[in-house]
Parts: C-alpha cells; structure tokens; sequence
C-alpha cells in the first residue's frame, strides 16, 4: 500500500514552515527532497566507514569500498542494467553527457556527421553537443514537436539517416510533462547504425525504467532529483562502447599503468572515475535508490499520474491560464503561464504563501523560444506530494492574480 | 500578503503598469541588449546624446515587475546626465542594491529597497543599469 | 591554545573500534576524517533549505544559493583569494586539473610547445596533461629530484624556456613529504611567459596558503582531505586566465544564452560550474575552511611538524627501515619500506590492531619507479592525530616484522 | 594476531619463502605481464607446452606474500593440464575466491580461504592466474 501520509512523515523538511505557513514543495523537477533515511546514510558513512576507496588494505577502506560498490550494485540493478562494468558514477546528469560528448564524440565525430537531438532538450543536452560539434565539424539536427508538445516522429524518420552518429532525447520533458518514445527513436537510431543517448533526469526518479528494455547505449540521471545526495550522478553505457571510447578525465584510479611519457588505463567502470570520487553520495543514492524500490516506481508513477492529472483539471479551472505540453500521458509537473502576471511575480507572491514552484527558462531556452515565451511558471510533484498542496496552490494563483490585475499592461 | 506590500510598493506597480520610456530610438548613439540567464528575462537599452549628454534614453524587452519597474524608473534619470554622472548614478544605484549604500528617502528610487531582501531579484532590478552600464563600455 | 584531545572529540569516527582495538587513523594523506561540525552542516542543509541554485524565486532557493556562495566566499578567504570571481567548485583536484588541462590546455597549446611537470606529481597532475600533449602535439618534461626527494631547483631553471607554457608542480609531496618550491617555480615561470599551477591537494589541508602569495595562476585541492565531505574540491584560477579560457562541461548554468546553433556563456565563476553543482557538499567544505580557520593553520601546521618529526625518530629506531624524502622540513607523513616484509603485508597486519596506514604507490607509480620500489608503507598524519599513536604504529611494526622475518625470502 | 594466522597460514608462508617455480623460460609460447593498477604489484607468467599440455610454467615479478604465494600454487597445479583443463582450473579457482564455490579442504590452495574475508587482497591472490588466463587468449 502506497500510504503518503507515511512517506511524508520520512522528509524532515517537510515540516520546515515559511513564515507562519507549512512550505509546500513543488519544485522537485528542480532538486528533490531527502528522506531520513538517505541522510542517516550519509552520516553513518562518516562517523564509521569514511576512507578512500580502492586502494587501501585496513578495514575502513575495505568497509568505504564494499559500500561504494554495493551502491553501484543497487544503481545498475535499479535502472536494469545487466550488470556493473557499465555503471559510472558521475556528479549529475550534465557531467554524464560531457563524459559522452567528450570521450565518444571527440573520438567518433566528424565533419559530415550529425547528432540528432530535440527542439525539447534540457542545456545539458545540447550545450555539450554544440561544443562536440564546434570541435569535430560535425552538424547537430533537431526533431520538432507538433503544437501539442509531442515529439514529431514523422518527421524524427526522415533526420535520421546514413549521416546520424548519434540521436540523444530527453525521455520525459522537464517542461512539457510529455514522456518521449525513445524506445522508437532508439530503434530507428539502431537501424540507421547511430547511437541512442537518452536523458533520464526526469525519468528515473519517476517512472520506471529498464536501460535494456530502452534498448539505449548510453542512460545518464542525476542523484539529487531521486531523493539522493547532491553530486551524484549516474552514466550507464553499453560496456562494448565504454570500452572503445577514449578516457575522459585523467587522473588516479582511472589508469592501470602510469609512466612519465604515456598511460594505460583501468577496466571498466574505474576507466572513467578518476580522483576520489563522490564515495558518501553514492553510498547515499544506493540508499535512495533501495527507498524507491521499496516503494515500487509503478507506485510512484501512479501517485504521480494522478496527482498530476488533479493538477491539471484544478488549474484549467484558472481563467486564461495557458498550460503547456499534451492533456494526456504527462508525468507529475505543469508548466504554465498566467496572463497579466509575469511567472517571476506569480512565483515570488507563492513563495509568500510558503509555496515553492519555479519559474524561468527550466535551462531550456530553445523550447521557451519555439513556445513563444521567454519564461513559464512550473509546479512538479514528487512522491509525496497530495491533493491539499495542489489546492493550495491553486488558491494562491487565483490570489496573486488578483493582486496583479488592476496592474496589468 | 503584507510582505508582499513591502516588495511592490504602489511606485513599482505604477511604473510598471505604465513604464516611461518604453520603446526604441532610431540612431541610437548607445544600444545594449542583456539577457538575464538565470530566467530568460531581457531588455534592451538604447540612447541618443547631445554632446556628452544623454538626450533621450529608451527600454525594450520583457520581464517581471521588478526588472521593467526599473528599468523605467532608470531612464527616467539618465535624461541629462553627462557620461561621467550617468556612470555615477548606476554605480551608485547598484551600491544601494547590494546593501553598500543607503537608499535616498526622498526618492523614488526608494520603492526597490524591498528587493534586497530577495537576492534572486537582485538582477531583475539592476538588469537595465548594467545594460547602460555595458552601453557606456563598463565591463 | 591548540586543544588537540577537544579536537579528538570533535570527530565521532575517532571512538570507532576494529575488533578490540581503537582505530589510529594514519591514512590522512588518502583522506581525512570529518568533524561532527561538518555533518551538521549537511544534515541542516538537507533537513532545512535544500533546492536547487541561483536559478529560484523561492525560499528555500534564496537559503540554498546563499549558503552555497557563501562557502565560496569562505573558501576563497582561506585560499587567500583576492574575491570570488576565480573560485570554481569541482568534485576534487582530480576535476580541477582536468578543468585547466581541457579549457586551457586544448586551446593554448600546440605541436612544439611544453608542459613542465615533475617526477614527483600524483596521476592527477600528470594523466591530463599526457592526454593533453597527445591531443595538441605538445611535450611534457619532467623536473628530476635529487637523491634526498627535493627538486632540482638548477635543472629546472634549464627546463624552463620560450616553449614552456605551463609549469605544474605538487605543492606538499604525498609521498615524499616535500614542500616544494612552488613560489620560485611561479617567479621562473613568469618570466618564461608561462603559467604556473599548483596541485595543492596536500598543501591546503595542511599548511597556510595564499594563492597571491605563492603568484601561481591556478591551484586545485579537495574537500575531502581537508575535514570536508567527499565530492567537492576547488580550481582557484587568475580571473583574467579563467575568463580567456573555452568552456569545460556545457549544461545548465554556465551559459548565458543558448540558440539551438550556439551559446554564450555565463560571467566566472558560473562558466564553469556546469547542471547542479556538489551544493551540500561545497556547504560542508565551508563548515570545515571554518573551522580550520579556527584552530588556525599556523598550528595545524606546527602540530603535524612535531608529530611528523616524532614519527621520523620513532621510526627509525626500526633497524633496515628506509624512511624516503628528505630528513628536514617535512609535511607530517612519513613513507617507509621494512625490509623481509611487502607494504600490503604490513598495512594487513597493522590492520588486525586497528591501525590504519597505507601501501601501494600513492597514485604516483613514476615516482615509485625513480625510488626503485614496486610500493611503499605510508603513516600520514592530521590535526587530530597523537604521539600515542604514533607509539602504537611502531610497537604494531615492530611486532609485524617478528611475524615475517622467518619466512624473509 | 590469530586472525593474522587465518590469513597468513603456514602453507602461504611456506610458499612465499621457497616458491616453486620461479624464474622465466626461454621460448615460452605463452607468455603474459600483468600490472595491480591499485597496488603497483605485477606479475609475468609463461608456460611451454608439449602438444596442447602445459608442459612448464613459471612466475616472476614482485607482490606482497599473497600474490607470491598464490602465484607459486598456481604454478604446481597447472603442469601437465591441457589448455581447457588450465582455463577450468583458473576460472573454478577465481570462483573460490569470489565465495561462489567452495575450497577443497584437502588441497593447499584451501590455505587461501582467508584471504576471502578482505576485498582488496582477492586481486593479489588472482593476479598470476588472471595473468595465465589472459596468456590464453580469454579476456
Ligand atoms: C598530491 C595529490 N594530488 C592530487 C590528488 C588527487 O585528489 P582527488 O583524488 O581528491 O581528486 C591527491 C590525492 O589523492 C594528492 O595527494
Ligand atoms: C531533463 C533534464 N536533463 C538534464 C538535467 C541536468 O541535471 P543536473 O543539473 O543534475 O546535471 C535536468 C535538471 O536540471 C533535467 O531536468
């Protein structure tokens, strides 16, 4: 039984209130929230097993290491790759794509190529592309959405061709609240011999997700928005790919032997960690990780459908709202605009109210410019959101707009 | 919503409700565009001058009340001013809103003291001063 | 007054048994225990005002961006910053090498041009650089050491030329215990034209430092060998070189503009602070610069001199022991080799009376080759550390030996 | 020190400070250099073979009392096997010490067992072997 009452009773900041009034958390698309017991994680790392990992013989670093690896273990396991030697540990998403675009796209692009992505992708999967690109010669692409936010599949068959070395897709928007068919899109990739990277920063945390099931070659999510740590992250690849692609960052524990003129490099996946990594953060993302399972993300996602669903019907109620992306098969978050208020106004007056949602470009400019906005406000739902926080927000629009209307340009 | 009293005053609902100086300027002398990354908000900034003097100053763009507010009340004292005083003037205003300077009771500009208090609005109000700012070749 | 029994009781880790025995943690220079102070700060982050940066209108947004760049400001203070501006947060030295090795090194350098390095460095100031040359053509060239482990000063002066481009030089030593002449290496280095950086991953946690002071362009150090968590160190770097130089990992944050074409890049240090930073992690390194400048890096320093010279004694009280590095102004850790026993059989040995040291080759395997051994033992010393221990080291190597020396091939 | 005895039994000890076919071997048809990127040890294997046997092995390099001694007993067993023999010896041996199949009480290589209980030490005790596995073409 999913009982939200209980799983909210596991967030400690839940409880912080702003003002005299219990904050409302609908920022999670952003960063989520920490359970106890991921922080109790954390803590009893560094007050028992703290040491560096890999390299040492006493009982600390034996402890640090099990740990680390274990929660590498429970990674994989969680997002159904078939084993560990594809597993990277990274600081977030971002650092996962650089790894990409830097070790696999350096080595492989060229000029004539081209890397085909979305008119809906996050910075983190464009930027690194547009750098790849700039150094390689090679042409980025993009798939276009239809009016309602989805992605064009027609037209994503006729970009994809002979010249496509890679098509990366955001799997759920952080904007739009649609989920990409990337297992299509992966196929198509397969069939034209290109690679398929998918972004699951909005994915992992709320949908279940099975890397081999994507039928993907390269998955990158970040820890902080799956009620894990800040600075953990994650890069899944096909080990055969990781295996051919160049080293990224140089440094300790990467290598196998150093000499003063050349290197050679450790096995996989130690061939991209490099320096101390982030130990107590993964330790702290096995621990979110064996929360969500516990769960169950079929759970997770149902709470989050419905939610989301509630959400949207309460804030069609708002005259003149417009809410962005498809009316059907959304995930947990709503983007939307409320004329005669600018989203930053709007956000600021709900942080008032101890209501927390964004508003801005959700690093995700291109998208704001094909909608013809230059900021959209944002409330996402996590697994312990419920209805009354929904209400909340909703009366609070309708109070803001009130404030702002006889000011309206 | 006391609170929110204390962030838009009356003045900063006014200016934003009807800005001055809201538009472009054929052979504009100075025109500066700036994007605030951290939401997308941007303004354009354009002036003609009379000698060393700023003739006519003029604000385009979007954003939120704060951002346009000041931005109208910005180019309603730029008019006049010599390069030197104009660089004074943002220099000084930019002081007050990070708190090294004490705002002018006396003046207008006293309606933005509010925005101190949330340092991510910080930028929306100074965006179209360090636009100027840039304008004047200020970096 | 240095305290160092209240110190002791600052760092819940210290009470850890293994089997019967008290842990007498000597593997400080892998990395360093945590202060109870410093675990508040990240389970207060977490419990009060964790989201997401810079890029919120909300509360917990506001505290969450303030506590992050107030820890840079911090950080920067204890560097001897002159602002902010320069002061990039990475997950360690690792990344921050990386960093200058990517944005700098594949920009600037060219077939012809060199790299001054020494056969001192750790891999991580030594694998970018080789990946580096390989990607630029350029050469990298070693300043030697002298038989007692210091640098030789005069063929330095040799190396560097019109082709140098950059000096690179390891500030304390982690396995010879040097302190190197970093500030006459800068002088040398400017005057040639060239930049200077300084791996300071076991200088910052050990001794005063003062980037100005030192006139290096860069410095790199980790949180996690300086009492703060794992997951995040600093690239300090001279704004006016930082600002000159590409881009490193492309995403959310460091950018200013981005069009599906191309993108402008965000003012420092943001430019390089690419998609969510390590942000509880950079508050937790400021919990810990705090309280370092507490206890006052004058006599962090004095307490591990003492302790690193009591240590040199004791231990050569040891008969056949080969103690490496120079016999004066050292850093407090000492690296040895026993002859009849290997470094692993040692450090397993130790281990069985709580004692944690470490063996291999300190992830400087050229270094290793130059001293003529496969691995070496290494006691290394901290703040909290104790003469004590130190006696229960020797008494435990002592007795290690026993055990071996019949069976000595 | 008990646990110490655990670990370091007599026959480890034994073939640490005599251990059994040391050395190289001129014209070895296989013959494999292998690095522990965590610890600096390395080792070389080579083996001669008569037909599809093994008909010599020997080890050298330098390693900690585990890898020596794990190396020598590896050496003993491999005489004589013919390739596929060697590679189910090898691969029955790493499954030991990964704890997915039980030692042999009656064998030596049993002597081994404690070496289970620490992690890091596991690449000592299987360097030579996964060096002789390599040799045979199995990566
Ligand atoms: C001198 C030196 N440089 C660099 C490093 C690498 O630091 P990190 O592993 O934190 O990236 C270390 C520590 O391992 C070191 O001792
Ligand atoms: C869809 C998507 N991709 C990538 C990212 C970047 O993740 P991070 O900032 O953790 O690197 C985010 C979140 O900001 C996101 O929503």
């Amino acid at each position: 039984m999913y009982d939200v009452d209980e799983i909210r009773r596991e967030f400690p900041i839940l409880d912080r209130r702003i003002g005299d009034k219990r904050l409302v958390y609908l920022d999670n698309a952003a960063t989520s929230q920490k359970p106890r017991r991921v922080l109790d994680a954390l803590t009893k790392y560094y007050e028992r097993h703290n040491a560096n990992i890999h390299r040492g013989v006493h009982r600390l670093a034996e402890e640090a290491t099990a740990a680390y690896e274990e929660s590498r273990a429970k990674v994989a396991r969680f997002l159904g790759a078939p084993g560990t030697t594809g597993l990277v540990f990274t600081r977030g998403t971002t650092e996962s794509i650089n790894l990409v675009a830097y070790a696999w796209g350096r080595k492989n692009l060229r000029e004539g190529d081209e890397v085909l992505l979305t008119e809906v992708e996050h910075h983190s999967n464009l930027v690194p592309w547009q750098l790849a690109a700039q150094a390689t010669g090679a042409r980025l692409r993009f798939v276009p959405i239809r009016e309602d936010g989805t992605l064009d599949m027609e037209e994503a068959g006729r970009l994809i061709g002979p010249k496509t070395k890679l098509v990366g897709c955001i799997h759920a928007s952080n904007v739009l609240a649609t989920i990409n068919p990337v297992v299509k899109l992966a196929r198509m990739a397969r069939e034209a011999g290109a690679l398929m990277l998918v972004d699951g920063a909005q994915s992992a945390p709320h949908l279940p997700v099975d890397v081999e099931a994507l039928g993907c070659d390269f998955f990158a999510c970040s820890g902080h928005k799956m009620l894990g740590p800040t600075g953990v992250g994650v890069l899944w690849g096909r080990p055969e790919i990781l295996e051919e692609m160049d080293p990224f960052l140089g440094g300790g524990e990467m290598i196998r032997e150093v000499r003063l003129d050349h290197s050679t490099y450790n096995d996989l996946p130690y061939k991209f960690e490099a320096g101390t990594m982030n130990i107590a953060q993964a330790v702290g993302l096995g621990a979110a990780v064996d929360y969500l399972g516990e769960l169950g993300m079929e759970n997770v996602r149902e709470h989050e459908r419905r939610l989301g669903e509630y959400a949207y019907g309460r804030l069609s109620e708002l005259e003149g709202i417009e809410i962005y992306g498809p009316k059907e098969e959304r995930t947990g978050l709503v983007s939307f605009s409320l004329p005669d208020v600018h989203p930053h106004d709007l956000s600021q007056l709900l942080d008032e109210e101890g209501i927390a949602i964004r508003s801005g470009h959700h690093c995700a400019q291109p998208l704001m410019r094909r909608l013809g906005v230059p900021a959209t406000a944002r409330a996402s739902f996590y697994l312990y959101n419920v209805e009354e926080e929904v209400d909340r927000l909703v009366e609070a629009l309708a109070r803001a707009r009130e404030f702002f209307r006889p000011y309206a340009i | 919503m006391s609170m929110m009293r204390e962030l838009y005053t009356q003045v900063i609902l006014d200016h934003y409700q009807r800005p001055r100086n809201r538009g472009k300027l054929e052979d504009a002398e100075l025109e500066e565009h700036l994007l605030n990354p951290l939401c997308g908000d941007e303004v354009t900034v354009c002036a003609t001058f009379d000698g060393d003097k700023v003739a006519d100053v003029k604000f385009s763009g979007r954003g939120c009340s704060i951002s346009q507010a000041s931005a109208s009340m910005m180019t309603e004292r730029l008019v006049g001013k010599s390069r030197e005083e104009a660089r004074a003037q943002i220099e000084g205003f930019k002081a007050m809103m990070i708190g090294e300077r004490e705002f002018p009771e006396t003046d207008d500009l006293a309606a933005l003291k509010g925005v101190i208090r949330y340092p991510s609005r910080i930028k929306c109000a100074t965006l179209a001063w360090t636009a100027f700012q840039r304008g004047l070749g200020i970096r």
